[in-house]
């Protein structure tokens, strides 16, 4: 459904901000408005998704995984081969030309696994803008490779020191910076949450990926829909655009899968509809890990990109009204799953995904081969491989 | 009368202009804040602005935002906050103003924290992360208990903006000199006479000015133009330095003298 | 062309081998010949190419650059966007199947930059067949997340230490290897190289992506085709799959792109056929960098994919008949390429790829805005981000 | 008469059976090289080996990857190798074999070499990388000199094949016994003699089995099928550790012992 004229999906959403960010948030939403109703808007996102970013991305039959765990046919939506390598691009690229079609010749961003610290570096070099990108000083380390490449795409990298260290924390400090810039910097979200608009766009501007997978499927299947659609839930983009597509198709299964951690009943984890309570992070209602009292907790999960205390509105909403189910994965599931697909397929996927693969592999079974499951691949690993070989190396020493 | 409305009667009578001090409840920890507070009110604050520690103050810069952090790390919640409100209540009949973002509040209730703050003494709330549109979660029960919604006007909030936002704000409007957060400023800014001005057009509300006031030069040039000068990070500053008093005098005098 | 019965194309080519790998070159060409014409083989290789590989990949008109040149039109093949990162796995899909068929359950491969070891490493997880990648001991440096992409798909790398340590010493041992295991193993070469029937059928599994060029062009251009078509040339397999198909269309000027590394007159680049003589290595005659007496002599690049001191056999056909422009790229002209294109066009591209659109920046002005330069852009350079900021950092500290 | 073709004439004519050494030409340089020669031609070899050292050795193993790298930093070149055999052509009959890549004869121009190589005393040569179907590029030259084009036979080669590519060979061939590089190995294979009559089948040419054989053992274990021995990679080993002449005595008697 769509947020309403507030930005309310039900009780979540809203635009939690200060005054300052209220006229911009204004602006974008009217411009956003105005952009998506314009042919001349679309046609070019479409040309850039098409000719820079790849699209559409296959729906690969996943044909030994599907023996492997023998029973439904497994199929894995490739956003591995986007531009940059994850679903986040899509988004940027859609950001970027509404700054552009704004006015703004800046671009900020906050990153957690980097994937969308680098999508952004991309859209801005594309367009010919400066880029600043905040990136908690724990995710620098954690996802290298990708600081790498935002610097030699021309992005600042700001690292940030406060609170955690990742993704939550360089969330604040964007803020901060952003209301000191807000005059000429567009911030790009880089999920769906954070103030109306941005739930709304953000899940747009992903949505292609579930129009597409729904197209393919039935083109595969001569016209039946799958059965279960599973996309992982950090911020919930990759989700939300995968989920918005088959929203109305009451027969498709929905699973969002969000990150257990060390698993939900030690507190750390970074499950926020699975082990958290609603309150208000960045903008947005939704739900949030925090104390009782309301302080925001720390997320905890092995990949960089679900470690995020808090969930997009929608999803929230979705949450409470049941479309979708929200399961949540360990993070010793999701390296499992990291083999599974890289040893079985030739495809290293992005830890994020990972957890996704992890509750499909778990629904397999309980389905018949006549039954199929989608799962959202958002990204591949590549920037997740100095991660998982440390793990592996860790735990080879401690045997 | 709600204190806030009598203390901007008591200032107009006097011809003064209002000094307003925020400090971080907790801050270092219960009991320094305590005696901070204390210090101030004694020499010569009109309006206590006072923050309830939040993990996540995304509208401050660093000096609040480490303020925060150390009154948490102290065990500070909102219930001792209400608990410091109500002791300071005992001696002081200046005005409080709780300053804080919106999920605090929210966990506790707003109907709670309304009934609770009005109680310990509380005058007004401003929730930092609540604009105008947000209202609705928590004006009626402040209203109910008689505790006014400060509301927050910006440089970037337009005319047309400003007469809505103001259009049932009471108490006084808290103007936010600069688009950033929190936190010293070389300078006052320019135009601030004529931002000023558009203000006045829309709102009979006294004007409070803040973010980024520093020493008692800038608070005079503040004064100039506004109802009144709200210093925080400087004073969290000067306090943790043990030079809190000088500042809180400095401030006070200074503004004093730029309108006389 | 075709190379003729034994494998030459005019005076290059043939199979330069020991006899013990005489019966499995002859077998390969019956195998390879039946599976060209068998419309079931095609059919896996396509769907395969479609929905694992992500291909068709976009033909994209690259404005900012054409922009920044101020001449033709800047068309990219977008090659970095196929799965692994590069048009390597093209051919190792096609020759994975081909050893299926011919029930071989093991491959190996040499690799230089590493992306044809990935890319044999990830048809071997697909097809479920065991790996042994050979890697010259310093590319295993230059090209370290390579490794471990190869390590995690399951792939044994083996560090060669012979010689140069890079791509022509790990071919010679891959070479040597195959000798021992050749009745169950097939080999898996990664460019346009070595004996009959692999510069035909490397040849082969690379040229769909001149052909969707091609096509690409003519549905752009309103069938026109393009003015100049670039490709690098290492051994020669990106450049020989988009060649093949304007190879008719004699009013298209073909470019091949050789490394001068840091100048011919140096003697130290890995420019066959600028710098080189013919000569006979690795399996088939051909341009050869080699001493007056027939020593192989070390080729250098600062890309990895290109440091080899051979060429196909059919771009020496090219050459001579004139077909194919060659020119050679320095080090120097191919970092500066690397740059311009992650900066203007927020798309990092491998230092292969840089040395092809160093060229086409010196020719773009020469042409009119009336004309179009379509590049091969071979490969996505995450790969060569170590390489590159180590450089970047050594100027800095020289100045 | 050709002496290859007479040293065969001879081995037969006393029941023996042939020990071909392979030793690489300026390993570790001439002058020692030059002396390995003679030590080995002295102590029993009927057929020289020469190998001619390249850069990049695809179908050597470590031993004689190592023994052409020594050389080339000496700074043997394919001129000073046809030196090397004159000056030993000066004191010795055995036949001498070429063997080496063909990029290093192409290079030097195939009929420039068979004259050369006539001219110097070769008696064959054995090109390793340049198998039946590419003959054409060499054959014509060294039939004009009337040097022998040594065939090789290989375990992967068919009976079918083996007829093809032995339709034209001279001199002798030469059966790698294993799949795989040169370089020493840990037994003889178990089909050789089965191996060996599908050959003799096909030709009349004797045959020369190598790759691998190490000692006395295991020449004595080939000589009982074949005509000769082929020791290379052993050989080197035991030259440079200064055991060449131990090690050429005691293959020579084990191959005899094995015949008599
Ligand atoms: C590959 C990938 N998948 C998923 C996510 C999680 O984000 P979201 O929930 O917004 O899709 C990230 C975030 O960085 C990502 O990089
Ligand atoms: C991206 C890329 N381009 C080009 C090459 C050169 O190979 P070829 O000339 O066979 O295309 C390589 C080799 O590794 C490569 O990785």
């Amino acid at each position: 459904m769509d947020a309403n004229q507030s930005g309310h999906f039900g009780d979540f959403g809203g635009r939690y901000v200060a005054e300052t960010l209220m006229p911009v948030l204004t602006e974008i939403d009217k411009a956003y408005a105005e952009a998506s109703n314009d042919p001349a808007f679309q046609a070019e996102f479409a040309d850039l998704l098409e000719h820079y970013v790849g699209r559409p991305s296959p729906l690969y039959f996943a044909k030994r995984l599907t023996e492997a765990w023998g029973g439904a046919r497994i199929y894995l939506k490739r956003e591995d081969l986007n531009h940059t390598g994850a679903h986040k691009i899509n988004n940027t690229i859609g950001q970027a030309l509404l700054a552009r079609r704004m006015g703004r010749r800046k671009l900020m961003a906050e990153t957690g696994a980097g994937q969308h610290g680098v999508a952004t570096a991309t859209a801005a070099a594309l367009f010919g803008m400066e880029c600043k990108v905040y990136m908690g000083a724990e995710d620098i380390v954690r996802q290298a490779p990708n600081v790498r490449r935002m610097e030699l795409l021309g992005a600042q990298v700001h690292s940030v020191e406060s609170g955690t260290r990742t993704l939550k924390d360089a969330m604040s400090e964007a803020l901060r910076a952003w209301v000191a810039e807000v005059e000429d910097t567009f911030y790009v979200i880089g999920s769906a949450a954070g103030p109306h608009p941005y739930p709304t766009m953000v899940r747009d501007f992903q949505r292609m990926v579930g129009d597409e997978s729904r197209r393919q499927f039935l083109g595969i299947s001569g016209g039946r829909l799958p059965d279960v659609v599973l996309a992982c839930v950090g911020g919930g983009s990759n989700a939300a655009g995968m989920f918005a597509a088959f929203e109305q198709d009451t027969d498709v299964k929905l699973i969002g899968v969000e990150a257990a951690g060390y698993g939900i009943s030690t507190g750390k984890h970074a499950a926020s509809i699975a082990g958290g309570q609603i309150g208000i992070l960045h903008g947005s209602k939704s739900y949030v890990l925090q104390s009782e009292e309301g302080q925001i907790q720390n997320a905890h999960s092995v990949s960089a990109g679900l470690d995020y205390p808090g969930v997009g509105p929608e999803h929230a909403f979705w949450a409470q009204t049941g479309r979708v189910a929200y399961h949540a994965v360990t993070d010793e599931e999701a390296l499992e799953a990291f083999f599974t697909v890289t040893r079985l397929e030739g495809i290293i996927p992005a830890l994020e995904s990972a957890h996704a693969v992890a509750e499909a592999q778990k629904l397999a079974q309980e389905y018949g081969a006549d039954k199929s499951i989608v799962i959202n691949l958002s990204g591949r690993g590549d920037k997740d491989m100095e991660t998982v070989l440390r793990i592996m190396k860790e735990r080879h020493e401690s045997h | 009368m709600n204190r806030i409305d009598a203390k901007w009667k008591a200032l107009r009578e006097a011809g003064r202009k209002g000094f307003v001090a925020f400090l971080t409840a907790g801050d270092p920890d219960i009991k320094q804040s305590e005696a901070d507070i204390r210090l101030a009110l004694d020499n010569g604050v009109d309006i206590l602005e006072l923050g309830v520690p939040f993990s996540d103050p995304t509208a401050d810069g660093p000096v609040i935002q480490a303020a925060s952090l150390r009154a948490l790390e102290s065990g500070m919640n909102l219930e001792q906050v209400l608990d410091l409100v109500r002791r300071i209540r005992q001696d002081y009949d200046q005005p409080i103003v709780l300053f804080g973002y919106v999920n605090l509040f929210f966990r506790y209730g707003y109907e709670r924290l309304a009934r609770d703050a009005a109680a310990a003494g509380v005058d007004g709330i401003l929730v930092v992360d609540l604009p105008y549109e947000e209202r609705g979660e928590i004006a009626a029960a402040l209203a109910a208990h008689g505790l006014h919604r400060i509301a927050l006007a910006a440089p970037t909030t337009s005319k047309e903006r400003l007469g809505m936002i103001l259009s049932d704000a009471a108490g006084f409007v808290y103007y936010i000199m600069v688009t950033g957060v929190t936190g010293a400023r070389q300078s006052v800014r320019e135009d601030l006479q004529e931002r000023l001005a558009v203000l006045h057009a829309v709102t009979d509300l006294p004007i409070a000015v803040g973010f980024g006031v520093t020493n008692g030069e800038q608070a005079a040039a503040v004064a100039a133009s506004a109802d009144a000068v709200v210093v925080g990070s400087a004073l969290i500053t000067a306090a943790r330095a043990g030079r809190l008093g000088d500042l809180v005098q400095d401030i006070r005098g200074s503004i004093d003298r730029a309108v006389s």
